[in-house]
């Protein structure tokens, strides 16, 4: 048991969830803004992928350890 | 009623081990109680008996058959729960009924109306079975909740601290009444609790539980007076049980291999100083009415004892001598090292 | 056990929602429009993406739904605290009232909306008329539906005739979920009004103040019902919200590709804010 | 304990003082007078005449008329004053009424067909809904359930799309199943909404019910269904009723997947509702009549519903 | 907590069981007599559809049902019918421009054989008509309607405040010529601008009633009033699809201009979003003097107790500097190809070609498109728009009847609504944008589309 | 540090009266403990004190100061709640901030006190924690120094033990009076425990429905019970009654009990035959075979040092309790000797004591 807690703990540092839903959500945020915001029609046109791959950094970050 | 018997049960929750390698066996007629702290898995042993949990290993054999898989519905169990236990949205005569309405039992309709009322005889709670069961006193409510287990007729009662929700006063009284229905029925009982007092007061026998596994089976006077172990020692007693390093006692004499001694209160006597050598320093009394607990400071370990309110008036500050009488051993791991001195 | 109580509705939404959605991605890539189904299925791969996100059109009425959540969720969140602020106070008869508050919440909003047309119309409405009671201004000097300077008003306004009560009954929520004890704690600690106001009340109110934005701002994103009936997009195209925009794409020019495309942007969108929004009700739940 | 101090508290310091209550009540109050005016004009516009509803300017004060509840119901015909003259005497009231304008009353209108539509798509829907909703969220409720989290926000986020992008798909689906314009499709549809808000809902409320009431009855020798029967469904009655509630507002309410997807057999009242039409314009009269019809049941809903609101519209997430 | 007992919640469920077994029961046994489902708009000759419609059913013994919306609906509710291949209509009285989708997309029955065998001859048709509500292709054999209601754009005044002798004599102080019906747009315009504001028995009155709406077909059908007369067309006569310079030619761009001076010099505030129904109201409750609207309403006004008889007077959409045309409305009835009862709604049909019918037709307040009736020497005495009727069908002109046709007029309305009502860029922007726009949707068809 | 005065105070809320006519005073620095089970009035006592709430009549001088109408945050004092009361949003050092902060103190003294209040209380390693992730011993230990932190005249405590467990709080009650030992500062506490008064009081103030049935030391209140609430609210198990009917005459040595006679403390009351009560604690019986009082022993319950024994009398039952060590056997008839220097004497129609020697000088309230 100790040494699979060892080896969890080295990974849990790289994927325990706070920090990475953290930025899933600002991608998600950031993108709904480029989606809306009324400077840059680029910014506009890249907005979808930077929702969608925050929307689905999500679904797989909420799954990593608390 | 019948024996119950456990072999090497463990169950895991996850990672967490909840109850590990547990083995017990329940007399017929016993009232067996099983003593922890919350999480040490008194609950979840009393769940696997039930079948509302399934063990990861070993068995669970009522009257000498395996029911380890066995819905929880064909063990001839009963079981009181701690809290929850009565529907509320059914009166007090259907709450005492439903065990017996249960289709696995199909009892005809005047047996139940019998054995209900008998039952509420037995609880006095006779007059109250057309209540609603959210109408009634604490007490009242616990008394319908057992009265569900009595009902019934099984081969043993598992009861999962039924009094904690009950205040001090309620639960004096209702330890006393259980211990007497017991008595009365010859019911096999296992009962669950984290409070020493119950345990002491109703248990033919106590088993001390801690992280799953049992420390120690025996009368409330052998765990008392022989504990195992220094945990098991510190779970009885009011006050605690002082510990002092073995060190600190230079000039009496202790078994080899003695890393603590356990003094529990009865082993400490305290007199005017005369010449001895433990000597302590009296730090606060506690007025507590029958008696007075005597906070003392002996080379910085704070030890309790008792005293007679009535006699002797202790002061904080005056220093005291001490005398062991009879005090409990235990070795590095905890162990008690049987005393053969004196 | 577990599978077969949950089996009917998985199985429901899989037929009803996945399904379709899964049909809907197929159709994004391709030019199908159902007005001209005799015409051949042809797989454009990502043109309609391309076209819809390199479309000002299509950006300025995103633009239009952001304003408009803005101001409306913005609105309602300062009317809908003021009046939980304010009810949370429990003068007498503070439940009827608040009751009568709440109904617009509850009605349709398509119906609502619908008969708001008549409300808002300068010369037979009532609107003009009350607002030129209190202001003086003539009542049929002004459209509230028809003037581009005041249309973006108006369904904010409506809007928030509608839902400020639900932003209120959650704040309410919120105020009184901070226990009186805390108060009580703090005026012992020397707090002044103000400070309880800030360093307390609004502190402990703000997850469920962000509750209420984020399913105020989703809802409002994908308004269509209220504003379809209120205004249809107009004038021009200044109330034209997106979900206006793919109804038309869809529904009246039968551009099913382009429009399950649109669909699909949206659909997302409203995806990764429910994510959020989801993580705001367990923070809340938790309480 | 908590129960015994806040009534300790009743006359605590932290109660506003009775002026301050009384700026608040008058503030709140003048806002609920404000926001029901708007109610208050379709109820009277419901009792107006045609012309008094469009009168420029309106009108406050008019002679109230039930015409407008005539016309919701009737299809009427316009007639030469000299055909009506010589038609045979009106029958009832409503005829009179009718005949008073130069018409004739030529047979029902589609409102009670659609008004039966709402109810039964409202219900149908309702009890789908709640039914499913009810043996999930109980599996949700006291089951380990793989990925439950990925699940519960998979239900829930289906209720977020928006309507008219789940319409494009549904709707390409139900032509092909021959399901547009029909009850079922629309039931099914509107139970698939509720589904989650029942799921959410329905969660909330069993996990309140502690779990060894049903443990006590499985130790009794009954099965998990009866024990779900017999103890869990008896004492989430409240909980069942307040969510079935609110999957009938939503789909009695609902407006984008009606007006997309119906259009005759299977209309409901939100999308008929604009469709009122008198001689060339909106029957103003006739439509207040229908809203005020459509709308009182809800504003009793929320009349009786006040304890469960707060819960209903968060998914349960608050409680009260 | 207030706990039902179960008994109670069983019974509720069992009484919602039922209910959800009646949803399957209840259609079907509406269906067991014969009935037909005719759809079409809800206007004013709908109302007299139905009452002639009695007497097919006294004939036939077949059960008439009617589902008419809305016309800020009807193209979006029955597009929508059609597409979804829904039952909801056995006979429907479709919009002009839906001919071409409709009969691409065979969502109606072809007519031709049908009329060989009843001896219907289309040539007993106003030629206009055929060609709008009948044909696709156009000008070409190929039936999928028979014309049903004709109509077009035409105006009233309210002939009363005209005639008052101190309102003529302000004119003719003002203008320098007499209070008449106007006969070209810029007549229309200045008595407008004479009316608008004017108070008028104490209440305010405004000049000119135009179409504005956006959400439908509105705007587009009053501006093309305008537009055809001022010089534009939709395509190069020689060069189908070749819009470049003629959408947006110079004289186009002028007429767009003065739609929307008349729009803002004319109309009542708040008129933003109006078709028929809003003119209706503001006609009826005395606020304009002049009225656009359909011909189809007009029975309609002139019974109205207010403002009709006397009071109402009627003329042709006036002409501009390049022609005098108008916009043609009115629809032909076809018979849905997906009905379970093709046979009885052909019988209907057939039923309604025949001249008496449809010459009661017209006394009801429907527009028949039938030479017998309109060409009869007593029909422009028979009521007091008939001539202005008369007159309009000889120059109507309709919009795209291409099967895209809504993506065009979607895009129409939104170019034309943007520049008159919302004020965004000129007439000279919104013409090109609507250049732009129309090539797309036709290339996305797959159509040639020259650009010179 | 400060004395406070209770004066005639009342409190009533609509119909009800919570407090009624309370007086007493709290000296400096003593360590007070109102005791009473829930709904007699302590917590609104308190309550009044602190200025949460308004008594309906009555004085409240805090230092001879008149502060009766007072705000609570003008009155200097700090409260303790039995829920701890720490705000959830902010840290400990928030928490233990807050007081100084709305003083307006600068925010390195803040810091710097928070510091001190910390170490005092051991918990300088928790600062940056959220309040949520503590214990509950811990979030006592929070509350506690955001109450000393501004260094009051005087600590209010409403069940401040009441959320914790019980083997917890035991520990809690030694903590709590070292503390006191240390400040110094005068402590009102309330509590329904008896244990947790009897073992950290200085004082303590017994109330029943409203009214202060009893203030003295804790040996005083226990030894000598003012009433019968008092001796059977207090003690575990408790005070044993026997109920019997007697007339009393001052000087008496003994009283007539059914047909024997019981020695007792010379009585200083007389008295026309009424329902009394003879009172009688656990510890202050053994069984004697000679004993007049007989009855038959129901059970017995094992205590490790002690146990106590219930023997049903033709008079009620009475918990006696016995060294461990004594042998019982359930359904066996024993008699009962009393210690008579020990027993106690009720009228038991009003429920008060009857005055015996060395009564000293145990009050009414």
């Amino acid at each position: 048991m100790s040494g699979s807690a060892v080896a969890k703990s080295g990974v849990s540092r790289w994927f325990s969830r706070g920090p990475w839903e953290a930025g899933a959500m600002t991608l998600i945020g950031g993108g709904i803004i480029m989606l809306v915001q009324p400077w840059s029609i680029d910014l506009y046109g890249y907005s979808f992928v930077t929702i969608l791959a925050g929307t689905i950094g999500y679904v797989i970050v909420s799954h990593f350890p608390e | 009623m019948a024996d119950v018997i456990l072999r090497n049960i463990t169950k895991r929750f996850g990672t967490v081990e909840a109850v590990r390698e547990l083995s017990l066996a329940i007399n017929d007629g016993e009232f067996l109680v099983l003593l922890g702290p919350s999480g040490a898995g008194k609950t979840t042993t009393l769940r696997l008996i039930t079948g509302l949990e399934t063990p990861d290993a070993g068995s669970v054999m009522i009257d000498g058959r395996d029911v380890t898989h066995d819905p929880p519905g064909s063990r001839d169990i009963a079981f009181v729960f701690q809290q929850y236990s009565l529907y509320p949205h059914l009166t007090v005569y259907d709450n005492l009924a439903f065990p017996l309405r249960s289709p696995a039992r199909r009892v005809p309709g005047p047996v139940i109306r019998k054995r209900v009322e008998q039952t509420a005889e037995l609880l006095h709670i006779a007059s109250k079975l057309n209540n609603r069961a959210t109408r009634l006193s604490g007490g009242e409510m616990q008394r319908v909740a057992i009265g569900r287990a009595l009902v019934r007729d099984p081969s043993i009662y598992l009861m999962d601290e039924p009094l904690s929700s009950l205040d001090a006063k309620l639960r004096s009284e209702l330890r006393i009444e259980l211990k007497r229905i017991q008595l009365e029925l010859g019911a096999t009982i296992l009962y669950v609790t984290h409070d020493q007092v119950e345990a002491m007061t109703m248990a033919s026998r106590i088993g001390v539980i801690k992280d799953g596994q049992l420390l120690q089976l025996g009368t409330p006077r052998e765990i008392y007076e022989s504990p195992s172990s220094s945990y098991v020692a510190s779970r009885l007693g009011t006050p605690q049980i002082n510990f002092l390093p073995a060190r600190l006692l230079s000039d009496v004499a202790v078994p080899p291999e003695t890393e603590t001694v356990g003094i529990r209160t009865e082993h400490l006597k305290v007199g005017a100083r005369n010449g001895g050598r433990m000597v302590g320093r009296v730090h606060r009394v506690e007025h507590l009415g029958e008696q007075n607990h005597v906070h003392l400071d002996y080379k910085g370990e704070m030890l309790v004892t008792l005293a007679d309110p009535h006699q002797q008036p202790l002061e904080a500050g005056q220093e005291v001598e001490l005398h062991l009488v009879h005090p409990l051993y235990f070795d590095r791991a905890g162990q008690r090292i049987p005393a053969v001195i004196h | 056990m577990a599978w077969l109580f949950v089996a009917p509705t998985i199985a429901l939404l899989l037929a009803i929602n996945i399904f379709p959605l899964v049909w809907m991605i197929r159709l994004s890539f391709t030019s199908l429009n159902l007005s001209m189904s005799y015409l051949p299925l042809r797989f454009v791969g990502l043109d309609n993406f391309t076209d819809i996100l390199t479309d000002e059109d299509v950006w300025f009425r995103l633009q239009t739904t952001a304003q408009f959540v803005i101001w409306s969720v913005a609105l309602q969140v300062v009317i809908g605290y003021g009046l939980a602020l304010l009810i949370n106070r429990q003068f007498r008869g503070h439940s009827f009232w608040t009751t009568i508050i709440l109904l617009p919440m509850m009605l349709s909003p398509a119906v609502v909306g619908n008969f708001w047309t008549l409300l808002l119309q300068p010369q037979i409405g009532p609107f003009n008329y009350v607002i030129s009671l209190f202001t003086g201004v003539p009542p049929s000097s002004f459209s509230m539906t028809g003037q581009v300077s005041l249309a973006p008003w108006t369904i904010v306004l409506v809007d928030t005739w509608m839902w400020a009560p639900y932003v209120m009954l959650i704040c309410l929520a919120g105020l009184r979920s901070i226990p009186d004890y805390i108060y009580e704690a703090a005026e012992v600690d020397r707090a002044s009004a103000w400070r309880q106001f800030w360093s307390i009340t609004l502190p402990m109110t703000v997850p469920f103040l962000m509750l209420a934005v984020l399913f105020r701002a989703i809802e409002n994103f994908k308004m269509f019902d209220m504003v379809n009936l209120l205004t249809s997009g107009g004038p021009g195209s200044t109330t034209e919200l997106v979900s206006i925009t793919l109804k038309r794409a869809a529904f009246e020019k039968w551009r099913t590709g382009y429009s399950s495309a649109l669909a699909i942007i949206l659909f997302v969108t409203v995806f990764g804010a429910a994510n959020i929004y989801v993580k705001a009700l367990n923070k809340v739940k938790q309480r | 304990m908590t129960a015994a101090l806040a009534k300790s508290t009743a006359h605590s310091i932290v109660e506003a003082s009775p002026r301050s209550k009384a700026v608040a009540g008058s503030l709140v109050i003048l806002y609920a007078v404000i926001t029901i005016l708007p109610l208050l004009w379709i109820v009277a516009t419901a009792f107006k005449s045609q012309s008094d509803a469009i009168a420029y300017p309106p009108k406050v004060i008019f002679e109230p008329t039930l015409e407008g509840y005539v016309n919701l119901f009737t299809v009427r015909t316009r007639q030469t004053p000299d055909f009506i003259a010589k038609l045979p005497p009106p029958e009832t009231w409503y005829d009179k009424l009718v005949r008073q304008r130069d018409m004739v009353i030529a047979g029902p209108s589609k409102v009670v067909p659609r008004f039966v539509n709402s109810l039964i798509i409202g219900f149908g829907s309702t009890f789908l809904a709640v039914f499913l909703g009810t043996l999930a969220a109980y599996a949700f409720s006291r089951f380990r359930i793989p990925l439950a989290d990925d699940l519960l926000f998979f239900i829930l986020s289906t209720r977020m799309m928006p309507p008219v992008a789940v319409a494009i798909p549904i709707y390409l689906m139900y032509r092909q199943l021959n399901l547009t314009d029909t009850r079922l499709g629309m039931i099914l549809l509107y139970t698939a909404v509720n589904v989650s808000l029942a799921v959410w809902l329905l969660k909330g409320f069993i996990d309140e019910i502690p779990r060894e009431y049903e443990e006590a009855a499985l130790v009794d020798g009954y099965t998990r269904l009866q024990a779900l029967r017999k103890v869990v469904l008896p004492q989430a009655v409240t909980g069942i009723a307040a969510t079935a509630i609110f999957c009938l507002i939503f789909s009695w309410n609902e407006y984008a997947f009606a007006v997309l997807l119906t259009s005759g057999e299977a209309q409901t009242m939100p999308p008929f509702i604009p469709f009122i039409i008198g001689e060339g314009g909106q029957d103003w009269p006739a439509v207040a009549a229908a809203t005020t019809l459509f709308v009182v049941p809800i504003v009793l809903f929320t009349v009786l519903l006040r304890k469960h609101l707060l819960r209903g519209i968060t998914f349960g997430a608050v409680r009260k | 907590m207030r706990t039902f007992n179960w008994l109670r919640s069983s019974a509720a469920t069992a009484v919602l069981g039922a209910a959800l077994l009646g949803i399957f029961g209840g259609g079907e046994a509406a269906a067991q007599s014969k009935q037909l489902t005719l759809c079409w708009a809800a206007w004013d000759p709908a109302n007299a559809l139905v009452e002639l419609g009695k007497d097919f059913t006294k004939q036939s013994g077949i059960e008439m049902k009617y589902e008419f919306v809305p016309w800020t609906s009807y193209a979006d509710r029955f597009l929508n019918e059609l597409n979804s291949h829904g039952k909801l209509c056995d006979l429907i009285i479709g919009d002009s421009q839906w001919i071409g989708g409709a009969a691409e997309n065979k969502w109606y029955v072809k007519l031709n054989d049908f009329f060989d065998k009843e001896k219907i001859s289309m040539d007993d048709f106003v030629p206009a008509t055929v060609v709008g509500y009948s044909q696709w292709p156009k000008n070409s054999p190929n039936y999928w309607a028979l014309p049903a209601m004709a109509d077009a754009v035409g105006w009233t005044y309210r002939k009363d405040w005209f005639s008052r002798p101190e309102i003529q004599s302000a004119f003719k102080a003002k203008y320098g010529r007499d209070l008449v019906p106007p006969k070209t747009y810029d007549e229309l315009k200045q008595i407008a601008e004479f009316f608008q504001g004017r108070e008028i028995d104490g209440k305010k009155v405004y000049g000119a009633y135009i179409f504005t709406e956006r959400g439908s077909e509105g705007i587009t059908m009053g501006v093309t009033n305008v537009l055809y007369n001022y010089g534009f067309s939709y395509d190069n006569p020689k060069k189908s699809y070749q819009m470049q310079s003629f959408v947006n030619s110079a004289d186009a761009v002028r007429g767009l201009e003065f739609y929307k001076q008349l729009y803002k010099c004319c109309t009542a505030p708040g008129m933003t979003n109006a078709y028929m129904q809003e003119g209706l109201d503001a006609f009826k409750s005395g606020q304009v003097a002049m009225q656009m609207n359909w011909f189809a309403f007009f029975p309609g006004l002139y019974k109205d107790p207010n403002v009709g008889g006397d009071k109402i007077g009627f003329f042709v959409n006036p002409a501009g500097p390049n022609g005098h045309f108008t916009q043609l409305g009115g629809q032909g009835i076809s018979v849905v190809a997906t009905s379970d009862r093709k046979d009885d709604a052909l019988a209907y049909i057939k039923w309604f070609a025949q001249p008496a019918v449809q010459q009661k037709w017209w006394q009801l307040g429907g527009y028949s498109a039938l030479k017998a009736v309109v060409d009869a020497p007593d029909f422009p005495k028979s009521a007091a728009f008939a001539p202005q009727f008369l007159e309009s069908m000889g120059i109507v002109k309709d919009f795209w009847a291409e099967p895209s046709y809504a993506q065009l007029l979607l895009d129409m309305q939104k170019r034309v609504h943007d520049y008159v009502v919302a004020d965004k860029g000129t007439a000279q922007q919104a013409l090109d944008l609507l250049v732009k726009d129309w090539t797309k949707v036709f290339k996305e068809q797959g159509k040639q589309v020259a650009s010179q | 540090m400060a004395q406070i005065r209770v004066e005639n105070l009342r409190k009533s809320f609509d119909q009800f009266t919570a407090v009624q006519g309370s007086n007493f005073t709290i000296d400096d620095g003593t360590f007070f403990a109102m005791l009473g089970p829930s709904g007699c009035g302590k917590t609104t006592t308190l309550r009044m004190i602190a200025g949460l709430e308004l008594p309906t009549e009555g004085k409240i001088l805090l230092d001879g100061e008149d502060v009766t109408f007072r705000r609570a945050a003008a009155r200097d004092i700090a409260f303790v709640f039995q829920l701890f009361a720490l705000y959830p949003h902010m840290n400990v050092a928030d928490n233990i901030g807050f007081p100084l902060k709305c003083q307006g103190m600068g925010r390195r003294e803040v810091r710097e006190r928070v510091q001190e209040t910390t170490r005092l209380l051991r918990i300088e390693h928790l600062l940056s924690s959220k309040t949520s992730t503590l214990s509950g011993g811990d979030r006592q230990r929070v509350a506690l120094g955001r109450a000393m932190v501004r260094r009051p005249k005087a600590f209010l405590m409403d069940e401040p033990l009441g959320a914790l467990d019980a083997e917890f709080r035991h520990l809690m009650c030694g903590e709590l009076r070292d503390l006191h030992d240390r400040i110094g500062a005068t402590t009102v506490y309330v509590t329904h425990d008896q244990l947790e008064a009897m073992s950290m009081a200085d004082r303590i103030a017994v109330m029943n429905k409203g009214r202060v049935e009893q203030i003295g030391s804790p040996q005083e209140v226990y030894d000598r019970p003012a009433s019968m609430f008092v001796a059977d609210f207090i003690g575990s198990p408790p005070m044993n009654f026997l109920r019997f009917e007697g007339g009393l005459r001052s000087g008496d040595r003994a009283i007539a009990f059914y047909d024997t006679s019981i020695a007792i403390r010379e009585i200083r009351e007389d008295r026309a035959t009424a329902p009394l009560a003879l009172g009688i604690r656990p510890e202050h019986i053994r069984f004697a075979d000679a004993a007049p009082v007989r009855g038959e022993v129901f059970g017995a319950e094992y205590l490790g040092t002690t146990q106590i024994v219930t023997v049903d009398t033709a008079h009620g039952r009475v918990a006696a309790r016995l060294p461990s060590n004594a042998s019982v056997r359930i359904g066996e008839t024993v008699g009962l000797e009393f210690h008579s220097e020990r027993l106690a004497l009720f009228d038991a129609s009003s429920g008060l004591a009857i005055r015996t020697a060395n009564e000293g000088s145990a009050c009414h309230g």
